[in-house]
């Protein structure tokens, strides 16, 4: 075991990942730079240039051409720098990267790798906080994955890279420093399409992932302060979404509030809520509470503040939802 | 304006070097016949209602079996919903194209071994598929190359730029094989891009780019065999444009009346890529009614079988539709399908 | 009055449209051919190559100069010749189009129009029979608008055309030719915004829209054999959200089934039953049915069957959420 | 390859024709002398944590005046996040280009009247702006142009293809400005394209291409003014790839140290795009230090209060995020923002 931070440990699995002839890395900085987190730091000196492909700022062309990689037999991860920049590529993972096995009924196969560096919290320039999972969740064919510690980061990054579909990996921004754990020497995997009970409890359960995991914790806390014990669920993987683990929990508790950080309005909070009534509508003790950001642009810096969801409106929804 | 590569005159006559002997251009023939064979079938079978919208390439055979005829088992093809004359003569069988076109996934799904992408159908995006496919090979030390075709119109997609700016950098062992055909469904080529041509375009990603009559399946073979060598040796991309007509509309659904001149159609009449093959086999008398016969009636037997294939399949049942998602159904996915099953049921 | 065709209804609102000199329309084979649908038909002719004007193949191409044209006064109609063929353009609408409002604040605009054909159930090659309207409901800053009848078609798109702020406005391809009904000769439109309760009912409501409404009805109809008094409401506007009108009858009806053929997860349905739980939770008799298309690619022609929600499905999920 | 045009040589002296007087040539020279302190105030003020990341542009300040200085008020500028020269002189005003640099969206408002579009943070999607804002002059009858500024690495998007052909097939009034820093953050310009330069890949879209010494404002004064009177005169767009270097790295965040050596910025320096204005204007006799000290003094005055009014500015309530989204808040976002403003309370 060693303690890592989530950047520490993603460029571990990438390392790890190297060690098969198979996986290549192509983005924009990877390689000289290591990366604009340095997460890929040191791969390039150790792996070498066809390994580890610094590319023109063309995101279509690194997507293509990956899976182009992936049908031929390798194991591409490609990097886009920033999710706002995920967009010029797009067509070519709806149209192309999620569907060749489809299309050819599984005689061609896109096994790649898209990590994505998302979320808020950082004050960056525009297009620089993005949180647009659930447009990814809404394309057939694809897994989407998101850890929110360094131990999952580098088990699901692992898992994903092993996996025979295409998977959007996507990596909190603000806790590539801040989310530090242990992660054990030895190579392991988290397998795709498991959420975890982070922490029990038996009042409420809330559930997040990826970067807003860190408010569902703080909230947690301060809610044990008043008595209310959560019950805390780390989605993990969006797709394929693990229902079983939430109803597990939610007929148990009997509420549920819904943590993310993108725009409220056709959000992947819509979804899980959506899925929680159907199958738990007769446990329900409350309607669930759905905690996001609004539908607006990511207010920039100075204003960026309204719009993460903070630890405050977790708690306040909670003791909502604890009303009835 | 560059100089357009021709090697056979329209009235069969040899105005350059042939690439190769006689007896490889019976081949080529045999294959270009076979195709407008195939090309007629399909159009009329999609008049019979027994295909989907059907988009015919009449005209073009030429560009695309000379484009392809050198390349070897090991390499890639990925190509567009125009170039079945293509893809089937690098071993895509007439029965999957067919079912692709009666709407049938498993149309995409061509035999084992068999290196060629289900037809693209989405315009501009595939051209990048043969950067990685090409480069992948580099990276695994083989010397197969990928061959990629589209169409004049595909060349005003960002996509295609991406591509070629790809293959540019990283010297991938790509061929890009644009067929221009004058037209993007009622674009004319000229309204498409102000580019003189389009084979100039290769100068700006640093690869070269060449001017080729599409209708001469010689210079056809030419133009791609040094192509494909430069490839094969490492010497990186080339941009090949094949200059040529389609004769039919842009899909059994469009009119194209409604955009364009009967004068052009009798232009390009005395251009067709077959007869000028003919002649020039004539000439060379390795032409006779009999073999034409011959290869047309094989030609037409086979494809024949390939309509019954196609025919006899039976369709997807509610639950197929789920399970070539994924290697595996997710648990998700298998609800779905089960609910999907009960509904056909209903 | 006269009795048009959706196609015609479209034709007809475009015309009118170009008597404002701002309007140009921009698309592939819009003009010369009047369009795949022929929806622009005869207006190339009538109003000439400088205001309606065919386009290269080249989606981004097209948005990103309607975006430019827009900021410069002018009120451009961008036509995306299917919705599979729109994401090329996705980058340019998400990060631009959407956003030049907020970016600026007020000081420049895009009112501009971006018309997609859309939906399955023509037996249409791939990608010619996506919905993937979540992917856009989920953009901030933009609106989002689906007519199913050539009445609202004709009004919501004057009213698009006159919006401040982009509409992507979404044409149910089935519908073209098939939605027949009276559209008045005097020019109108249609507020966006606002859902209509096309059929009162007192049993369940059926919520639909676009191509949809037509097994929507057919559902209806079938019901009523059966003595169960289905309201029918269509959504008309995606976004912004008649949340108001679907609540007033929800809470009235007490059951809800949303129906709409893009997949299932992370689709709209999920969006419109989360918020129908979130403000009627107490007024619900049963949960909300979604019924959809499933999380597959749209199959082909000989399966495409299987694929887009029968009026069977509908009525189906009536009954199921009538047995509570 | 191309010859690169050059009209002020290193040392001052002139090696072409000037396109304009002293008096504009010393207009010039105040406007890079000013930028240039912007541009370190600018830095301190990020090092200071009073700014988010900063992306520096000097060393480009010839490229960025030069080529805007003959824009009219009517023109249209759509620029990029480094382009802060540029946008100032066509008067986007400090204080909105700091306000962005603050993490404050009313910096993308410039006053009105000023065509000038807020800084692009996207790579690539912002030239086809340009296309489209040219291209409704036109349809609107007036002879206004749109020009934008992109660097190298931008040429790598498709979005750069689809605009560049746009305005050829169209020919609208469009002057492409490609600022080649030689990077594109730490991708050097030789791996970014296999194209010898970025000006000759105006030719695969029937526009002229103009390579040009974009540390020399003269040179690119020149080039620009014959861009843009020839769209102004209906005779299309133009592509300027102006030669520079930035001398920080790419932003404030960014060390360069990492890719690039000390060698090229030690080459670079004595192509400085001041020094060489101010040793021409020195001979010239209409240089002198009093007169640097007096624009420099000036700017700094202007700079200092654009700061302060920056600063001054109150942030936005949680209300106010909501408040630019569309013309009016429609209803489902006046109740989240009504939410916002309670939880802001809580
Ligand atoms: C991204 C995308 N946009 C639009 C279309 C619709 N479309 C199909 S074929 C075509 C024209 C293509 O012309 P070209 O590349 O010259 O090929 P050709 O059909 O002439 O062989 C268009 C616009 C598409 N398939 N994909
Ligand atoms: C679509 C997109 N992809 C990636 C980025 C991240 N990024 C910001 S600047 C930059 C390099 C741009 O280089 P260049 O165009 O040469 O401009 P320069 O910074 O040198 O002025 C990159 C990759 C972005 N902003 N947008
Ligand atoms: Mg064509
Ligand atoms: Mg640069």
């Amino acid at each position: 075991m060693t303690e890592l931070n989530m950047a520490q440990a993603l460029n571990a699995a990438l390392d790890r990942a190297l060690a098969d002839e198979r996986v290549v890395l192509l983005g924009e900085d990877i390689g000289q730079t290591g990366g604009v987190f340095r997460v890929s730091d040191g791969l390039l000196e150790k792996h070498g240039p066809d390994r580890v492909i610094d590319t023109p700022v063309s995101e279509a062309g690194i997507v293509g051409a990956a899976y182009g990689m992936a049908v031929a037999g390798l194991r591409p991860i490609a990097e886009m720098q920033f999710m706002g920049f995920s967009y010029p590529a797009f067509d070519q993972i709806i149209s192309h990267v999620s569907r060749i096995r489809n299309r050819s009924r599984h005689r061609f196969t896109a096994p790649l790798v898209i990590r994505v560096p998302y979320g808020a919290g950082i004050g960056a320039a525009e297009h620089h906080s993005e949180s647009t999972e659930a447009l990814y969740a809404h394309i057939p064919g694809l897994k989407v994955v998101v850890p929110s510690t360094p131990h999952d980061a580098y088990g699901l990054l692992l898992a994903a890279v092993d996996d025979p579909d295409p998977v959007i990996f996507l990596e909190p921004i603000r806790l590539y420093r801040s989310a530090r754990g242990e992660v054990p020497e030895e190579p392991y995997t988290v397998p795709i399409g498991t959420a975890k009970v982070e922490k029990p409890g038996s009042d409420v359960t809330i559930i997040a992932y990826g970067s807003m995991m860190r408010e569902a914790r703080a909230a947690a806390t301060e809610l044990a302060q008043s008595d209310i014990d959560a019950e805390l669920l780390d989605v993990r993987t969006i797709i394929p979404f693990d229902t079983e683990t939430v109803l597990e929990s939610v007929t148990r508790t009997g509420r549920a509030v819904v943590v993310h950080e993108a725009p409220r309005t056709a959000g992947f909070g819509a979804e899980i809520a959506a899925q929680i009534y159907e199958h738990a509508f007769y446990s329900l003790l409350a309607p669930v509470e759905r905690v996001t950001g609004w539908d607006t642009v990511v207010p920039l810096r100075r204003a960026e503040q309204h719009y993460v969801p903070s630890v405050g409106r977790v708690v306040a929804a909670v003791h909502r939802v604890m009303e009835t | 304006m560059t100089e357009m590569l021709q090697i056979l005159d329209v009235d069969g006559t040899l105005v350059g070097e042939s690439p190769v002997d006689d007896s490889v251009t019976r081949g080529l023939y045999e294959a270009m016949v076979t195709a407008r064979i195939f090309d007629h079938k399909a159009t009329a079978l999609q008049r019979q209602g027994r295909l989907a919208t059907y988009a015919p390439y009449e005209g073009q055979e030429a560009a695309q079996i000379g484009a392809v005829a050198m390349l070897e088992p090991g390499d890639w093809l990925v190509a567009s919903y125009r170039d079945g004359a293509a893809m089937q003569s690098r071993g895509y069988p007439w029965t999957q194209l067919l079912l692709t076109r009666t709407g049938d996934e498993r149309g995409g799904r061509p035999p084992a071994g068999v290196n060629v992408l289900p037809p693209s159908i989405t315009v501009g995006a595939h051209m990048v598929h043969a950067v990685g496919l090409a480069w992948a090979e580099s990276l695994k030390g083989t010397d197969a190359v990928a061959m990629t075709m589209f169409g004049d119109g595909a060349t005003s997609e960002g996509d295609f730029h991406e591509a070629m700016n790809f293959a540019g950098v990283y010297q991938t062992p790509t061929i890009f094989v644009c067929q221009n055909n004058g037209w993007a469904i009622s674009m004319p080529r000229a309204r498409q891009t102000a580019s003189e041509t389009i084979a100039q375009k290769a100068d700006g990603y640093g690869m070269p780019g060449e001017l080729v009559d599409g209708n001469d399946v010689l210079a056809m073979y030419d133009a791609a065999a040094r192509a494909v060598d430069r490839a094969r040796r490492g010497e990186g991309p080339t941009l090949i444009e094949a200059v040529t007509h389609r004769i039919r509309g842009h899909t059994t659904a469009d009119d194209d009346g409604r955009y364009r001149s009967p004068e052009e159609t009798a232009r390009w009449a005395e251009r067709d890529p077959l007869e000028r093959v003919r002649l020039y086999l004539d000439a060379a008398g390795v032409w006779s009614r009999k073999w034409q016969e011959e290869i047309e009636s094989a030609a037409t037997a086979a494809i024949e079988a390939a309509v019954e294939e196609a025919e006899s399949l039976e369709p997807f049942t509610a639950e197929e539709i789920f399970d070539a998602m994924y290697a595996e159904v997710p648990p998700p996915l298998a609800i779905q399908r089960r609910r999907a099953a009960e509904a056909g049921l209903a």
